[in-house]
């Protein structure tokens, strides 16, 4: 085997209070893709910002071609080739799509921006990541999962000899996900070296030349190609096996309790969506990146007007104008954009969880804080959130602790009709579990649950029905006996119902 | 909590070199005339420090000081309205000025800062217009009535308190109370921090949002009658002149920070407090007074600055102990 | 004419404390501290200027703060004497309280030294009758209207030009235009000492009329500005300029004839005086003071014939202050 | 660009207004003077978009204009230096202060609003300390230099050009080929919007923050010495005072957003101008202008009332017929 292009011995780097990093080793080959795995807060994150520049590390050392370097910057990583995807998105939203992609590396001549190659060269690494908008579109307008396609743009443009891809999946949907594989694989062929961190196991296994496993900021062992298996994975990232993953019964379905007729919506007007879901059930919601499915669920919880339709739920028209609206009915939505849309990042576990149910449990107008201790008390053990205490700001949380904070901030709200948007994004194995598991508790409790993924495997998983949109429009509609990889696929990109359940 | 302690130290450090070269600082009556004006521009501070708590700004507090100041008078002396109605009017002004800018920021969505820039320009052309630019004053009536301002309540003998004070103290416990015990005061931090987060989780953020434009008006509008009251004369040309920046730089002195969500009564009060010590201090140290202003602005530059410094010392510090205790495990 | 230093006991131990205190900061008031200085200087007294930048509440905050320093005398120049009426009086059971430019009638103050801005102001309008004999239209300039004096200013002002009896009892609405005379008064424009808003209006008025016949610049920086406006639009000496006060500019242009003249005060002696008065009082020499409780330092036209004189007087006035 | 169609409109509409109820609007002399003050404001309001554009806030350009005002003729007239080392050095105290804030904003994190603010008081009272108050100016001096601002340049028969107007011509160009054609503008938006996606793309966050302060500062000197130049002298107390909100508000009229990432030179200019204009039309239309700051809150605000209301029936249209067509199909 050849010589590693980039290698990282012993880091170590704490931040107040917590030492997420203690004696982390890596290496990574050109041409080879290493798919590093962990739970939430692992620490693979902080790791992969430590080799991108972003953070410097406590101790430690990096060797880039067997070189010894300290790499302060991202402008000194980026010239030792090595450029890195984050998991967040990082867009700067009053730019457009081209700005973006070359932000920092605008092809110029004495400072002076090549406008035109801007626009030549975005439009051809647009066109390889599938995401066909004008590089002139502001990225303001763009969906979240299409922003996620334009950073991957942004990390190709940049022709890294180690690219580093930090979830970068997590809200695409399979199609794109395909896409983005494959690239992978030219890549790899080409002699790029690419660390790939996602929480979906199928895609590591379809993926990676060889795998680490990272556990509480350590190396928790590794396999080779030969070795990866989805239960070998697991057992090296929770240090058990899990039983039954997708813990899906159906379910006795009760009344009507969401009762969509004609809905409209801003993104796709031209179609009306009507459909209903029972009590006890498990909804699952597919589509490509852009078919309107958040748009849709946005509607019915308020957050954007509706142009049209009715909504009943539990047989009684809502007019959510607002979100208050929406809850007062019965009504909760897990967001999609966790990060904007949910969470107060700055403020406390504590804060964050009880602040939709404050008005519930006001005492006149006073905060009961008997109530939001009893919360955080019953919550953060059961939603399995790991945080030092419950103060801790949770900007300061991974990414799949901060899901679950949202989700348990809805779920202390007992709603009637949960709508969950890629419930399970960023989360790591062991708390999907659990999120699925609440999924199914809450249905047993006759809650209705409509849940928007992108992800196959879950839709398939864990849907009693399954809605597919395509570009606006409710294209079919699976029971869970036609359902199948092949058929959600074929809706998803509109094809029509019994081909799709022929097909499979 | 932490946040204020760099000011807290700052107001003392002046507090006792003051009291060092002065022996007339800590004399009641002096003490008295501080607390008298922190009062004023305390109560201006902790409403400016509502908005700014949400995310927002309010620059037209100094112009409905000055408009709220000379309607006082003008509806007293010169169209004889009885003192309650007049009262009644003004409140009823400030606070529909505050509904005014809530308005206009929530339904229409224009930028805070533009509604307030006009209303800056606005209110203070108005007051203008209706007094023809004349000096208003209550002369030698309406004593009673200016006992607001100017009275004093027995403390300990020889020192007396301020009215303004009681005012202060009465507005600065329901602000700390509404903002910390309330959940209204908890979505008010909530929005300021993510006011789209906010929306989501069924606040009503324009509601909120109106709220607090309501209580900066309104505490302008109330230091706009007490101020009047105490000096007796207000000229529409200059009553209230920057007083937005004071208090904003009292209010960001104290803690607030200008993108919202963050923010401690206690430490907007102390900034308050800060600002007129320092006026104070320049008065009697000194015997010219012309670089007053600039005196302030270095004193204010060189807190902030030794307060980072300290913090950062501070951090450095506790990092190289964790490490050491990491390396040593 | 130097007043004689009255022979004060002094060497016991402390200095008496005085304190000037104007109603805003000019240059106008520089040169009274200037006057506050030499008497200081003169009459060994510690003596301090204070000028408010932020009006009323301002220069109340600064009498307060005097008053708790344990000062021996005040001179204020009240910016609102009917309402300052208390304060004076608070101050006055403290301290001697005197009066300088502005006065406050009915308070408990000693003394009032400054001048009639009314009858300055009739001084003006008659420089302006003498530079156009057969009338024309009027514009007037101001800093601010809302302080008495300068109200009484503009007031004398417009009733000379007018021929209108002496009455400083009345005022004209700023927005009214005047005709009376063969005058016609066009209006009048207020800048809130903003100097760029100041030219602004010269130009503004130059460019709305254009057969304007006279400009009358009433606060000491209005005839500087106006001048830049009128070379500026080549209308130097064509549109007539009276002026107030003594700025360089405004006595280069009368040497030159590009300004009429100008009605100067002489702030020098407010400081001078107030000082000079206010020891006495202090040390309880009630002599000095003038029964009437009012002394005048009136005002004088400057022209052509004059100015070269008065130049020299004020220069050396400021250089001895230094 | 859309965004500054609404306040182009603006300006279109109240230039019309004032060229049919006043002759004299129209005339060769009015347009020069409109035209000079407009390119004078418009210098400052430049300098205060860049910072503007980061997300920052720069409130010390109206005491920097002072002291820079105060201290050219100062050091011309009483320290009788010569006129380029004159020069040299208030260009150089400008982008000195640039710098210092710049700094203190990037290393040491302290708030713009906080460090502007002292910057505020600092520079006045500075101004005012070595200047003791007095006015300064050039008198019949130093004409030649005076030609900056006073000059004109033949452009039609009848009509010249105001030279304050070519400064601002070669400043606008520079700050709009800087902002949209340069690799630094380019960081410069997007510093803005996002700082953490500027960092994480390798750009120099504080190199850009520093440069946009200096830029502003520098502006604001530039605007010191053309407006002393203009007006000829300056009394250091208010000259220059609140200046800084109007060279904000007329960015944010041009579209400059308080949440930074967006602004465009033109847009500004626009709003400068329509600031002027308005001024303009009061004293020329009225007799009365002590309520002219309440004339131009009040347009500015109707203004942007106006705009937001035609662009929201717009937007109603436009869903409105979208759904038509939607079900009609
Ligand atoms: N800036 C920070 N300040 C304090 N703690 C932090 C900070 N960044 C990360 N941490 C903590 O460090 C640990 C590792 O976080 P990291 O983001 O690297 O995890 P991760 O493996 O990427 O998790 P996920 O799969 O959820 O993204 C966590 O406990 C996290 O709370
Ligand atoms: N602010 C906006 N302005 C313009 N178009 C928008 C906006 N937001 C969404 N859209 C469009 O609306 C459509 C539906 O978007 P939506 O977010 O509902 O899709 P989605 O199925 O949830 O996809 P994703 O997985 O990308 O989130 C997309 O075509 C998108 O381009
Ligand atoms: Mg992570
Ligand atoms: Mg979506």
């Amino acid at each position: 085997m050849s010589s590693p292009i980039l290698e990282a011995r012993a880091i170590c780097k704490s931040f107040a209070g917590v030492r997420a990093l203690k004696g982390v080793s890596l290496a990574v080959h050109p041409g080879e893709v290493l798919a590093v795995i962990g739970e939430n807060g692992a620490g693979k994150s902080t790791l992969m910002k430590i080799l991108a520049g972003v953070q410097a590390p406590d101790t430690g050392d990096l060797l880039v071609d067997g070189v010894g370097r300290s790499i302060r910057s991202v402008q000194e990583a980026l010239s030792l080739g090595i450029a890195l995807i984050h998991q967040e998105l990082n867009l700067a939203e009053t730019l457009d799509v081209g700005a973006n992609i070359f932000l920092g590396r605008e092809p110029h001549r004495w400072g002076w921006i090549d406008a035109g190659r801007v626009s030549r060269e975005a439009r051809a690494v647009l066109g390889q990541v599938g995401l066909l908008v004008d590089p002139g579109t502001l990225v303001s307008t763009l969906t979240i999962g299409q922003q996620q396609l334009v950073e991957i743009a942004k990390a190709l443009s940049v022709k890294a000899r180690v690219l580093i891809m930090d979830e970068p999946t997590s809200s695409l949907s399979d199609h794109e996900t395909q896409v983005l594989l494959r690239l992978i694989r030219e890549l790899r062929a080409k002699g790029v070296a690419i660390i790939y961190i996602s929480h979906r196991l199928g895609e590591v296994h379809g993926i990676a030349d060889r795998v680490e496993v990272l556990r509480d900021g350590e190396n928790a062992g590794h396999l080779s190609r030969s070795e990866i298996s989805h239960a070998a994975m697991v057992k090296l990232m929770v240090g058990r096996e899990l039983s039954q993953f997708y813990p899906h019964q159906t379910h006795p379905s009760g009344e009507v309790a969401l009762e969509v007729r004609g809905l409209r919506t801003a993104a796709y007007p031209a179609h009306a969506v009507s459909f209903e879901i029972r009590a006890g059930e498990v909804v699952g919601m597919a589509g490509l990146v852009g078919a309107g499915r958040s748009e849709l669920l946005q509607a019915l919880f308020g957050v954007v007007p509706a142009l049209a339709g009715t909504v009943r739920v539990a047989g009684v028209p809502v007019i959510a104008a607002s979100p208050r609206d929406a809850m007062a009915a019965g009504l909760a939505l897990v967001p999609e954009d966790r990060k904007h849309d949910g969470l107060f990042l700055e403020m406390g576990v504590r804060e964050n969880l009880s602040i939709a149910t404050l008005h519930r449990d006001q005492r006149v107008g006073f905060l009961n804080r008997t109530k939001e201790r009893d919360l955080c008390a019953e919550m953060i053990p059961a939603m399995r959130i790991k945080t030092p205490n419950t103060e801790q700001p949770v900007q300061f949380l991974s990414g799949g602790n901060q899901q679950k904070v949202v989700i348990g901030k809805w779920l202390a709200t007992r709603p009637r009709v949960f709508l969950l948007d890629e419930p399970t994004r960023g989360v790591d194995i062991g708390a999907k579990q659990e999120i699925y598991r609440l999924m199914e508790e809450l249905a047993a409790k006759g809650v209705a649950v409509l849940f928007v993924s992108s992800d196959l495997e879950e839709i398939l998983g864990m849907s009693d029905r399954v809605l597919v949109l395509h570009e606006g429009r409710l294209n079919g509609e699976l029971s869970r006996s036609e359902l199948s990889e092949e058929a959600v696929m074929r809706l998803a990109t509109g094809g029509n119902h019994s081909t799709a359940v022929a097909a499979s | 909590m932490k946040k204020i302690f760099g000011i807290l130290g700052l107001l003392i450090a002046v507090c006792l070199v003051t009291a060092s070269l002065s022996d007339s600082f800590l004399s009641a009556y002096n003490v008295e005339n501080v607390l008298r004006r922190s009062a004023l521009f305390g109560i201006l501070s902790i409403g400016v420090a509502f908005v700014i708590i949400t995310g927002g700004i309010d620059l037209s507090l100094g112009s409905v000081v000055c408009l709220v100041g000379c309607a006082l008078p003008w509806l007293l002396t010169v169209q004889h309205w009885p003192v309650p109605l007049a009262l009644l009017a003004v409140v009823a002004l400030s606070l529909g000025i505050g509904l005014f800018h809530g308005l206009l920021i929530t339904k229409l969505r224009i930028q805070p800062f533009i509604v307030t820039l006009c209303g800056l320009l606005l209110y203070r052309g108005i007051a203008r217009g209706f007094t023809a630019d004349q000096t208003v004053g209550f002369g030698n009536e309406f004593k009673s009535l200016r006992l607001l301002a100017t009275g004093k309540v027995p403390f300990f003998p020889g020192f007396d308190l301020p009215a303004p004070l009681l005012f202060l103290a009465v507005v600065a416990i329901l602000a700390a109370v509404f903002l910390n015990r309330t959940i209204y005061g908890r979505y008010l931090l909530a929005l300021g921090r993510n006011p789209q987060a906010a929306t989501y989780s069924g606040i009503s953020t324009q509601r909120m949002t109106i709220l607090a434009y309501v209580v900066s008006s309104g505490l302008a509008g109330l230091g706009g009658v007490l101020f009047v009251l105490d000096v007796n004369s207000a000229q529409p040309v200059d009553f209230g002149s920057f007083y937005e920046l004071y208090a904003i730089a009292a209010a960001v002195l104290g803690g607030c920070s200008l993108r919202g969500g963050e923010g401690s009564i206690v430490g907007v009060l102390v900034g308050a407090a800060l600002m007129q010590v320092l006026r104070n201090m320049i008065t009697l140290v000194t015997t010219r007074n012309n670089v007053e202003f600039a005196i302030i602005g270095a004193v204010i530059l060189l807190g902030v600055v030794a307060d980072e410094l300290t913090r950062r010392i501070a951090a450095k510090r506790r990092a190289a102990q964790v490490l050491q205790g990491a390396t040593a495990a | 004419n130097k007043p004689a230093a009255p022979s004060v006991a002094e060497g016991e131990g402390k200095l008496k404390k005085i304190a000037f205190v104007t109603n805003g900061v000019a240059s106008f008031w520089t040169i009274a501290s200037a006057g506050v200085k030499a008497a200081a200087r003169d009459l060994k007294v510690d003596a301090q200027t204070l000028m408010p930048a932020e009006g009323i509440s301002d220069q109340k905050r600064m009498i307060e703060d005097l008053l708790t320093r344990g000062i021996d005398g005040i001179a204020v120049s009240p910016i609102d004497p009917v309402n300052q009426t208390e304060l004076i009086n608070i101050a006055a059971k403290k301290a001697k309280v005197i009066t300088h430019d502005s006065d406050a009638p009915q308070s408990e103050r000693l003394l009032y030294i400054g001048m009639d801005n009314y009858k300055a102001g009739r001084m003006c309008g008659e420089m302006v009758r003498e530079a156009m004999p057969n009338g024309g239209s009027v514009m007037i300039f101001i800093g601010r209207l809302e302080q008495d004096n300068s109200k009484r200013r503009r007031q004398g002002t417009i009733d000379a030009i007018l021929g209108r009896p002496d009455n400083s009892d009345h005022f004209d609405e700023i927005s009214a235009v005047l005709e009376g005379n063969g005058f016609k008064i066009l209006g009048t424009l207020t800048d809130q000492f903003d100097r760029a808003k100041g030219k602004a209006n010269a130009e503004d008025a130059l460019a709305k009329y254009p057969d304007l016949g006279c400009m009358v610049g009433l606060f000491a920086y209005n005839p500087p500005l106006i001048l830049e406006a009128l070379a500026q639009s080549n209308k130097l000496g064509t549109v007539k300029l009276v002026a107030f006060d003594e700025d360089d500019a405004t006595l280069d242009g009368i040497e030159k004839g590009t300004v009429v003249g100008t009605v100067v005060q002489d702030p020098y002696m407010y400081g001078y005086k107030s000082v000079e008065m206010l020891s006495a009082l202090i040390s309880g020499k009630p002599g000095v003071v003038p029964s009437e409780k009012f002394l005048d330092i009136p005002a004088r036209k400057i022209r052509k014939e004059n100015v070269v004189e008065f130049r020299s007087e004020l220069k050396s006035r400021l250089s001895a202050a230094q």
